[in-house]
């Protein structure tokens, strides 16, 4: 199993039967995979549907009917359809019951940066400032660190997505969470020791679990 | 998304409870959810704030509940129809908050879709404007109007499908899709329930995850 | 023809073919009768249709399609329902070309008043205020004085509906319109001479018309 | 209401001027008006403003606009996908206002519907909320989002009857319907174009008092 494969696992055991889920582009997305038909889980894609299935069978593509990252996808009995007000409208209203996001660092508060790398990479926040302002519960699904370089951070040095805690924090070491006193390590992967989440992390650890 | 549950009358209105701030969808009667309405008399939980276009007709809609002395706040954009919610108001019974009817919705999507208001050039220079800020955007002045929530709202509506996707029909429309974005727990009262699919994605006009619980269907 | 309809017909001419007008209750909504049906004017009902009709044939009546009044119409060929968020998103935001109220004062500056007798009679406003805020063309239509007293006054003394100035007022004396100069007397109607208009206005005049 | 005109692309091209501020519906491409981007690289009327969700791929969508160098100013939420907008960005060739999308598509909405502006909690206490008005509603803060319009709208839709009456379809909605309100000029590219009747009242998203010029059939 890779590591986007067991960050994406256990995302998965996140998310509660009969909720309403977005899913950010990239790793977040495979977490789809990983929810079984009958948990009754909807997805809902920013760019208007509730309610998003797998890709459709070669040659039935809707080139109307794709995810967020412009992929096709197909709609699962019980799906709407929406225009982007309705879309946001949903999302900032904290109808969606938890997103799950991609990031490029997250700081000791719990505070998201997955938008923009000043001087070198600017793609825009697309919809993830509201998602992260509105839905009900925000997990960042990442990797722990970037070409060695550590994206858990006592400050972000990036420009924040929102000053918001995020609630969760799923890596292919461990899974953290912030929390008023700081971040805590919850789990470490299996086969992971403390040791080695700690010295992968620039920020503090407040240890919750022992190898 | 999970199926919905069919309440009976009684036991959606046991959802309402003394004192609770309640949405009810209708204009004029038209688009309300007078079955939900007839529940609430009969249950009677008293000083209910009410957010609605209007306070009905006497002995109709929004009016049951006036009549029934069940609402001692209403915030609604008219009242002339309904010459007992006058006279409570002059009374004393009733205290009324008049929003113009283009505020009074936007103010009810503010609450649902997480804004924190919205500037209206509705209102500006007259008795609306009474105590609210004004805020100029490029010269021009706007009112700052604030969301508006609630514990419950009632809505009706033609067709509901087992998960609560929501279609609505011509005037019938009104304030029913924005009040459902807005409140902690949204009672559809549907004319027809379907089962799943039977309401194409394009026709859904208020998506499942808003409906908490849906009325069972008429006996 | 009494004096409702000889204000209804005057108004109808006011109507441009084509264009999109919200009528309101009562004396404004018998405009339509004198709209002819080529004009291809559309009647927009700020509870949510676009292309209202005439009142159904009996027992044809569908309890889901009314006008702001609460009465029976019907739906026209192209024509389209919303929600009110819709409905007057298209009104405040300048879509509406025309709109056509009643009136209970309107002063020398234009100003009208239809909303509220403080201490008497508070109907409220309804739609009014965002009608007169944001139509492209605000017609009022009312009769020239109400029990002998004038409704033309120099200040309203009744609440504002709103500040804009209203383009055009129709009585069933005089067609009056409200100008950076004052209020200039356009027309008497048939029969009607100008000391009869002078006679029934509270406010000053300015005289573009003579007997 | 009248029936619109059907105007060939080109024609419709010549309605955005050297310098226009025009909004293109479409979100990566998907419900986007591509005809009349076509028509638009051709005519090739330069300095355009763009208000868009994203700034498309190269050689797709709005990318064709970029690639053409007819773009002056974008206001966008997303420019990730297309390396030459960021390229062009950083030589100063484009202007890009990243918006976040749901802030960017509830000021369309404003200036469509005549609001002053919106407070959203989104992008308080980031970049995004630098020179922006901070107001206090009941305790939080919110920014003061100001309103957007254009002078040409050029929106996609699945169907238009002949006075303009829009049906979109699935995720091609996006950004369309709300674009409809907020431009002086408003192009649909539908997919068909129907006899008045066959969409029914309760199918029109957008009312076709919105639409000024539907583009003629594909040929």
């Amino acid at each position: 199993m890779d590591a986007k494969e067991r960050i994406a696992r256990r995302v998965a055991q996140e998310i509660h039967p009969g909720t309403l889920v977005n899913l950010g582009i990239g790793l977040p997305s495979l977490v789809a995979n990983f929810i079984p038909a009958e948990a009754g889980v909807f997805f809902q894609a920013e760019n208007g549907v509730i309610g998003m299935g797998a890709r459709p069978p070669e040659g039935m593509e809707d080139r109307d009917l794709t995810d967020a990252g412009g992929g096709f996808v197909t709609a699962v009995p019980g799906a709407a359809s929406m225009d982007s007000a309705m879309s946001f409208g949903l999302i900032r209203g904290g109808h969606i019951d938890l997103t799950v996001l991609g990031g490029l660092q997250v700081d000791a508060r719990g505070r998201l940066a997955n938008w923009m790398v000043p001087g070198a990479l600017v793609p825009g926040m697309g919809g993830a400032m509201d998602l992260v302002t509105g839905a009900g519960r925000v997990i960042v699904a990442m990797q722990h660190t970037a070409r060695g370089t550590a994206k858990i951070v006592p400050e972000c040095t990036l420009p924040l997505t929102s000053t918001r805690r995020v609630d969760l924090i799923v890596t292919e070491l461990a899974v953290l969470a912030p929390t008023d006193q700081g971040l805590e390590l919850r789990e470490c992967m299996p086969g992971v020791t403390v040791d080695q989440v700690i010295e992968a992390t620039a920020a503090d650890l407040i240890l919750t679990v022992q190898d | 998304m999970p199926t919905k549950t069919a309440l009976k009358p009684e036991a959606a209105a046991e959802l309402v409870t003394e004192g609770a701030k309640i949405m009810i969808g209708g204009f004029m009667g038209v688009g309300a959810p007078h079955r939900m309405i007839d529940a609430l008399v009969e249950r009677a939980p008293g000083r209910l704030t009410v957010i609605a276009n209007d306070s009905g007709m006497p002995g109709q809609g929004i009016g049951k509940l006036v009549s029934a002395g069940l609402v001692e706040r209403m915030i609604v954009s008219h009242i002339g129809l309904n010459p007992e919610t006058q006279a409570k108001m002059n009374a004393g019974e009733i205290e009324i908050e008049l929003v113009p009817q283009g505020t009074l919705i936007e103010r009810i999507r503010a609450g649902g879709v997480g804004l924190g208001g919205v500037l209206t050039p509705t209102g500006i220079g007259t008795l609306v404007a009474k105590d609210k800020r004004v805020i100029d955007v490029d010269g021009k002045e706007f009112l700052l109007e604030t969301p508006l929530k609630a514990d419950v709202a009632l809505i009706a509506a033609r067709r509901a499908d087992y998960v609560g996707n929501i279609e609505y029909t011509l005037t019938a429309q009104n304030f029913n899709p924005v009040m459902a974005l807005a409140a902690a727990t949204v009672i559809a009262e549907p004319d027809a329930i379907v089962p799943v699919g039977v309401i194409p994605p394009d026709a859904v006009r208020t998506p499942g995850v808003l409906i908490d619980h849906i009325l069972e269907r008429r006996r």
